[in-house]
């Protein structure tokens, strides 16, 4: 036992003043039969200092990005987190509060959030942004859930085969017990083809969901497709990546209804996947249909401009089971580190960011191209990742490869579409050097005639 | 207060970050990217320099209470303290630092520790098979209601309800109408037991399930749960169980063994997560043997070294006599085991989320029952329950508790009384008392009760704590009416408008 | 304000750490060392839990103004914004928890890093010989001191008097003490330059040292630098320039070049160092080729790989073609060079401490200084110029700057005239600063100008801050005397006794 | 240049008002002949993230003590350091923060500064404790300055050759030009002998210094040597190591006027040696010879109690070359370390960890010797750190086979003390295990039969 609060004294002239003689007569409600009656059956407990020991031990068996090298996407992103986002989210203050029921000990919490949601409205060109969900899978599914709700009748949702697998899985999942059709369209060319969508599309059809760039970097032709779908009277939903909006237009500029995204790039640690930021924005009209926290500007009783937790009545401590959702948190931590990621970037910080992503992620995927063993999978113009197939089909071996080289490759795409089960999808962010890319090439491309400890020593002389 | 927001702060030109020069050949965006996709600009987001940054959200900061500056008694919520060795752990690089698409064997360090963690979570709640996926208690819930709308179409009975008791938190009907289930509400008694006759009375072949909260929301271990629990397995349905309340019995008693056939934790709480201003969270859920094929996949698997096909193909030197070094520079693992995600699992919901789970908050979990041990974890649990036991033997005396004279965790007590004398409102007495140095205690919920005011003081608040709050309420309730209808009156604000806020809505910058 | 120290909330028994039972075969103490020496009990340090630990110091922090929260115009002490990347580069464990006694081979990347601190203090310096080791500025002061010293008795001169301008800081005639000299006062002028007459007469050769401050501590780059310079040179003696100002001539002007033998450096100031509530700090010194050999050893060497004799006796692979991994795992060095303490300087005055330097204070000033490059270091002189300028371009209108227009990187004002007049002092104005939400600015100091308020905003401030700063200065000098001299007023205390204080000291609990 | 504070339009504005036309014309009380006129040669700007990389690739260039088994002591020590003691001290307002001049916003610092001179006071025994020096040398120093003035014309000082030998160094330096003799007195068995500290005594003697435990580990019999010095009228400064506290009689206790310590073993990590903590106490009648700030309590204007800085008469921006010390700030972050740490290791956690300590060494010790190769180099007790004879004379072999191994073995000694060329110091904190110390016993005993891989297994399963 790693902590004494109450001291022995203590405990017995507590015991006194309640009236019972020990601990145990407390617990007189929880019925003898009921009871346990052995010690759990888990490891005795360490003290902090074995813990310590512990974890680094277990953290050691972990190859992690600041010492390999990582190269992999698909939804979580090896980005840079400015040492300013960690010292902000550590504050006592901020991490250690909860939702602020009380806004007068809590505006900045409140005012934080505040920010955040001006951040994401302007960042995704929508009119409202909620304090945040769990993360971008569930963020979708809030949308489609929106969707639904707001399209009344409407029974049928329409999914792009560009949307991450696990998006597509999620939303699945959410409306399995919904009476809801769930439509998608395939992508061979590695795009959604308007054609293919409208097809898909019928009256009945609530909304698209589509993601710009899509799961295999792709760059989709959103606007089209976002015009076939109000065409059928139907919602938009569009996943993004926050950090193609350096370079690409937003979801609100080229008609999205709702926006989506993962936000774990703005800042937070990639972590094995969680916990993540769900950012979640919508039009005007969808703002009463919204999901989750929302904080509005005020005034107190004196006044002064505040901040409060606001339209609660959409929120099922109020609403139980008629409210938008179940969800009674955001994760404001994140949302906080958003902002203070977003803060530090500024627009010109996230165009050079994305920049970056786009020059070098095509830089490797040319330079493995030139090699002759592997191709590109998909003709479309890509942003930060692409699908790169292997003409020796042995996806496995080269991830095998990189990992000896300490290299994260990338991700083996079987898992989700057996037709590109010789594909790897790979990542370039703006943390990669040329000398790690070229690197990474030598590694995947085969290195017969030995001159790896050159190019190793040129990436060491990098350090200078 | 400086009430300046960020983008007050903005001037044109200013940065706080500096990018790398593109050291690869560049080409401009637009030949890279179709011009339909470009925008023009990137978005007017505010232009800062650092120092700016850093004084604003640490100036921000300091307008919040939190556990690491006062007594925090949220009632439902366990306040408790957050152990920093946790956070240092957490911030681990290769615990950080990994990808949730990395190769299995190059994180067989956390793969090992996220089984563990599923493991103490089966055996703590006596439920043995776990998933750790959702990513709150909330989704949680979702989670283990789309287990059961499965588990019963698997077996081919169409069941539409779900009962839930009406002290119940109310993610609980919301989460039973998004797994498209009626919520069918419960009666519950002013001791907060559920109502029996109500109980019976709307306990039918429909109910798939019955979602209860023990101990409950006032802190009252319910008294009939084993009677509950038999009555609706008898009917065919099923119980879970809302984990929020389980700081009060760990190790002391186990959902699985009083009935409970599905239950979320929340990491967060019971094992110490900070709450982080809202978030993050996570909501593993455990459910018993015949529910485990339904649980949302991955979940962590485990199986001897020698078992493991894939390195047999591509490793060149799988080490003999357990422990192979799978990271470069690292000492091996040393007992033999190899751990995978479990994908092969064809009768599961699906996922909830992307990728693993919330696994950051997951390792705090872990380092917390590591460093507790049995041993310390049914010591958490005694000290909340003597903790909140003491408070109740001092606050009673001033304000009534309808429950009586004991509580598990928490309690809660009414200020109908004051609020028909003098006209003082539970939310008056919790305005106050963030002028006297502490947070509010949860006012208003449950509804049950009137003017309830729900007191959760945790284990790690020290009798001294304990003693200045009660000292503290008591002053509040002699107080002069008038002074505590415009309290607080040392905080930042005050009183905001809410109905403006929500009538008049202001949702963003608009500079 | 809750004024409970750490000792008022001990309790006997309360334990915040649990150390591991000792897992080798144990005797008793007793048995183990003599009885003579065996305390009866530990001390008595207070007893408490890791909750109220955290709570009472977030808490206590919570009662400081700092750079990260409030703008805080300390003159002569640089108060700039401490960078976050530095702090996390110094926090890794491969900067942090490296032992001074550490093999040479297993710690190259800290010397090579320590190695390039000397080379850039050199060239910033314009000195060509560098040592790490002094703890703090006044340390580098009496090292160089020691230094000069031990010069002129390996030249055989006796020279027993170091000259010292009277706005210098205390600690050049401490130093100058400690070091074994007389130290002689020189006045200086209204404009803060030495008074050249005065300079004259006490120049003699008995001077060992000048010690100048240049700019001086009142903001002005001295006029006649060259010719004192020059005249304590013609003389045989040395000159020594104090760095505490080094922040306004970055990449603009260097001590070697107009004239000094010596300097040293304040990190934590010029270089961001944070100043930690009063310390850590560290300071470098820089000096001449032919006060070289007297600098206190060790000091970091590079040489070429191949002539690592040492690891030619005992490693068993040297790699060829440069780059060895020394530290497994590690990648190779790829540089081709060995760095290694020089320990072999036989004129060396000795250490002036234990191990190598104040290491985390010098990371934090590589990194700094790796950051700006050579245009971002002149840019910080000359921001820092430019906000001292526009701040006494502004606020010479109401509170008059003896020193005219111009400054460098700070100036003082003074408020003599508002002390006779009205009766505001000085004093008066900096607590009342307080009040406005500002730290105030350095008074009384230097003594050579009357009721003065020394002003160095430094270059991480914003426009912005500056003229709010100027306004709430201005809105003090027009307020009621009476409310100045009580003010602060909205601090958690205000105007202690100073007097009782050392009157009647209490200087630890007595509980 | 990464950060830009000041727009260009703000530049235009505020050289405006100052009325002058460019930044340049600023600096012309600069003599042009004084200029540099040319760029520094500096390495060009690195932004946060190349920083944070080429760190990295520096930082894996040194072996740390949280990857390899740390065993060097000699004045610094790998002891645990609870993760409280960093959230604490990088909370910015105690970081980012200086010197306590106005006490009415710094009583933060102020009261921390008050516990910490409170925590000294119990810890050594004597009355009254400065708020921290630089270093233990350093220290030292100032308590050898401070009997030189309270002895008036006494100019010897005698120093145990078992006092650290830098701390001698730092000594002789600091008096090199004060007139002083300086005298050593030889420690060939280990520990200082009575009649030869009372043979170096003469009434000339201003104070003696011994450290307890001394450098080479061993227990002084320090009551009686601080009785030698007392009978010949000289102080005794006595430098201790704080962790021993936990079972030693305390410096007060044995008869010490001034005690020293290096305060890095409360709390501070090794980082190569500095910056650290310099603890120095004294009795009351010492008090206005004491170097450096000290904190007081008193009331302020209302009548609160408050802390401010006080008895600043001693001070040099006072009293300038009179002053006791040119000495102007202190270590405050890491007094705030060594007291946060003590307050949460308590009496018993600190009884505990000098008693981990002295079972740890003393079995490393024991197993060392068993096998033959080694031999304790002195008979006396030895509290944490002790001095091994390698009867093979390889000190430098065994470093080696120690770094080969991810182990720091031990100090080698002769660079101190030529007559223990064959010797390591080796220190053993709390943190080693007994998995540790005995891979360590292989590694130096050697391992002819190639077990190795067992042990190292053992070492792993450590982890469960």
């Amino acid at each position: 036992m790693p902590f004494t609060y109450n001291t022995p004294e203590d405990e017995q002239e507590m015991l006194a003043a309640i009236g019972v003689s020990s601990i145990d007569e407390l617990f007189e409600m929880v019925p003898e039969s009921l009871r346990l009656g052995r010690p759990l059956d888990l490891p005795p407990a360490m003290g902090e200092m074995e813990l310590d020991q512990h974890l680094n031990k277990l953290a050691e068996q972990n190859l992690n990005a600041a010492t390999a090298v990582c190269f992999l996407g698909g939804g979580s992103y090896d980005h840079f987190v400015p040492a300013v986002v960690d010292v902000v989210a550590s504050r006592s203050e901020f991490y250690t509060s909860y939702t602020p029921y009380q806004a007068e000990v809590a505006q900045g919490n409140l005012q934080a959030m505040f920010e955040y949601q001006s951040m994401i409205v302007r960042l995704t060109g929508l009119d409202v942004s909620n304090s945040s969900l769990y993360d971008g899978a569930s963020a979708a599914a809030e949308g489609v859930l929106m969707s639904l709700a707001a399209g009344g009748q409407r029974k049928r949702v329409v999914l792009s085969a560009g949307l991450h697998p696990e998006y597509r899985e999620t939303i699945a999942t959410y409306v399995a017990n919904l009476g809801v059709e769930l439509v998608t369209v395939p992508t061979p060319n590695g795009v959604t083809e308007a054609a293919d969508l409208i097809e898909a599309l019928d009256d009945n059809t609530a909304c698209v969901v589509v993601q710009q760039p899509n799961f295999f970097g792709c760059v989709e032709d959103a606007e089209t497709l976002a015009q076939a779908a109000h065409d059928a009277g139907a919602l938009v939903v569009a996943a993004f990546d926050p950090i193609s909006l350096g370079l690409l237009k937003r979801p609100g500029d080229w008609g999205a209804d709702i926006a989506v995204c993962e936000g774990q790039s703005l800042g937070t640690a990639m972590q094995y996947g969680g916990p993540y930021l769900g950012v979640i924005a919508c039009s005007e009209k969808l703002v009463r249909r919204m999901p989750g926290r929302i904080v509005g500007k005020t005034t107190d009783r004196r006044g002064k401009p505040c901040y409060v937790l606001t339209l609660q009545t959409r929120e099922q401590h109020i609403r139980r089971d008629k409210a938008t959702s179940n969800v009674c948190t955001n994760q404001a931590l994140f949302a906080l580190r958003a902002t203070v990621y977003l803060a530090l970037l500024g627009p010109e910080g996230l165009k050079e960011t994305a920049n970056l992503c786009l020059q070098k992620s095509r830089y490797l995927a040319e330079r493995l191209c030139e090699s002759g063993r592997f191709e590109r999978a998909f003709d479309a113009p890509t942003f930060k990742e692409f699908v790169i197939r292997d003409c020796e089909n042995d996806t496995e071996g080269l991830v095998q490869d990189g990992l000896d080289a300490g290299y994260l490759t990338g991700v083996p795409l079987g898992r989700w579409y057996p037709e590109l089960a010789d594909c790897l999808l790979i990542a370039v962010t703006e943390k990669r050097t040329k000398a790690e890319i070229d690197r990474l090439v030598e590694v995947l491309v085969g290195n017969p005639d030995g001159t790896t400890s050159t190019t190793e020593q040129e990436v060491a002389v990098g350090i200078g | 207060r400086d009430t300046q927001l960020l983008f007050d702060l903005s001037k044109p030109g200013r940065r706080a970050t500096r990018l790398p020069e593109c050291d690869v050949p560049a080409r401009d965006a637009a030949e890279l990217l179709p011009a339909a996709a470009l925008a023009d600009a990137p978005p007017a987001l505010p232009e800062l320099s650092e120092p700016q940054v850093v004084r604003h959200f640490v100036n921000l900061s300091k307008e919040n209470m939190s556990v690491d500056t006062h007594f925090y008694p949220l009632g439902s919520c366990t306040m408790k303290h957050n152990p920093k060795r946790n956070e240092r752990a957490a911030a681990l690089p290769g615990m950080a630092h990994v990808h949730p698409y990395q190769p299995e064997e190059s994180i067989q360090g956390m793969l090992r520790l996220l089984y563990e963690v599923q493991e103490y979570l089966s055996e703590i709640s006596g439920l043995p098979c776990c998933s750790l996926q959702a990513a709150a208690g909330a989704q949680g819930e979702l989670a283990a209601l789309l287990v059961a709308a499965s588990y019963f179409r698997d077996i081919d009975e169409k069941r539409t309800k779900v009962l839930v008791p009406d002290n119940a938190h109310g993610t609980n009907p919301a989460s039973a109408a998004m797994a498209g289930f009626d919520s069918v509400t419960v009666k519950t008694l002013q001791s907060g037991a559920v109502d029996l006759d109500d109980f019976h009375a709307k306990l039918d072949d429909e109910i798939a399930v019955l979602m209860i909260t023990n101990p409950n929301t006032v802190g009252v271990f319910e008294p009939a749960m084993r009677e509950l629990a038999d009555a609706v397995h008898e009917r065919g349905g099923l119980v879970y169980l809302d984990g929020a309340n389980m700081n009060a019995i760990l190790g002391v008693s186990r959902p699985g063994d009083f009935g409970a056939d599905m239950q979320h934790f929340n990491p967060h709480k019971t094992f110490s997560g900070p709450h982080g201003g809202g978030g993050p969270g996570a909501g593993p859920i455990c459910v018993t043997e015949k529910l485990g094929p339904y649980l949302p996949a991955p979940v962590v698997g485990k199986r001897p070294e020698a078992g493991d096909e894939r390195s047999d193909q591509t490793s060149p030197s799988p080490a003999g006599g357990g422990g192979r070094t799978l990271v470069p520079g690292a000492p091996p693992l040393g007992e033999g085991n190899y751990y995978y995600l479990d994908f092969d699992r064809p009768k599961s919901i699906g996922r909830v989320r992307s990728f693993f789970a919330s696994t950051g908050v997951l390792v705090r979990a872990y380092c917390y029952m590591r460093t507790h041990g049995p041993d310390g974890l049914k010591r958490v649990s005694e000290q909340a329950v003597l903790n909140a036991n003491y408070l109740l033997s001092r606050v009673k005396h001033f304000l009534p508790v309808p429950q009586g004279d004991r509580c598990m965790h928490e309690f809660v007590a009414t200020a109908a009384k004051l609020k028909s004398e003098r006209g003082v409102s539970a939310m008056d007495l919790a305005k106050r008392l963030l002028d006297h140095g502490f947070h509010a205690p949860t006012v208003y919920f449950p509804l049950s009760v009137k003017e309830s005011i729900m007191v959760e003081p945790t284990e790690s608040e020290s009798k001294e704590t304990l003693d200045a709050f009660a000292e503290a309420l008591f002053r509040v309730t002699e107080e002069d009416p008038e002074l505590l209808h415009d309290a607080p009156h040392t905080t930042p604000i005050s009183r905001p408008d809410e109905v403006a806020a929500a009538r008049k809505t202001v949702l963003c910058y608009c500079g």
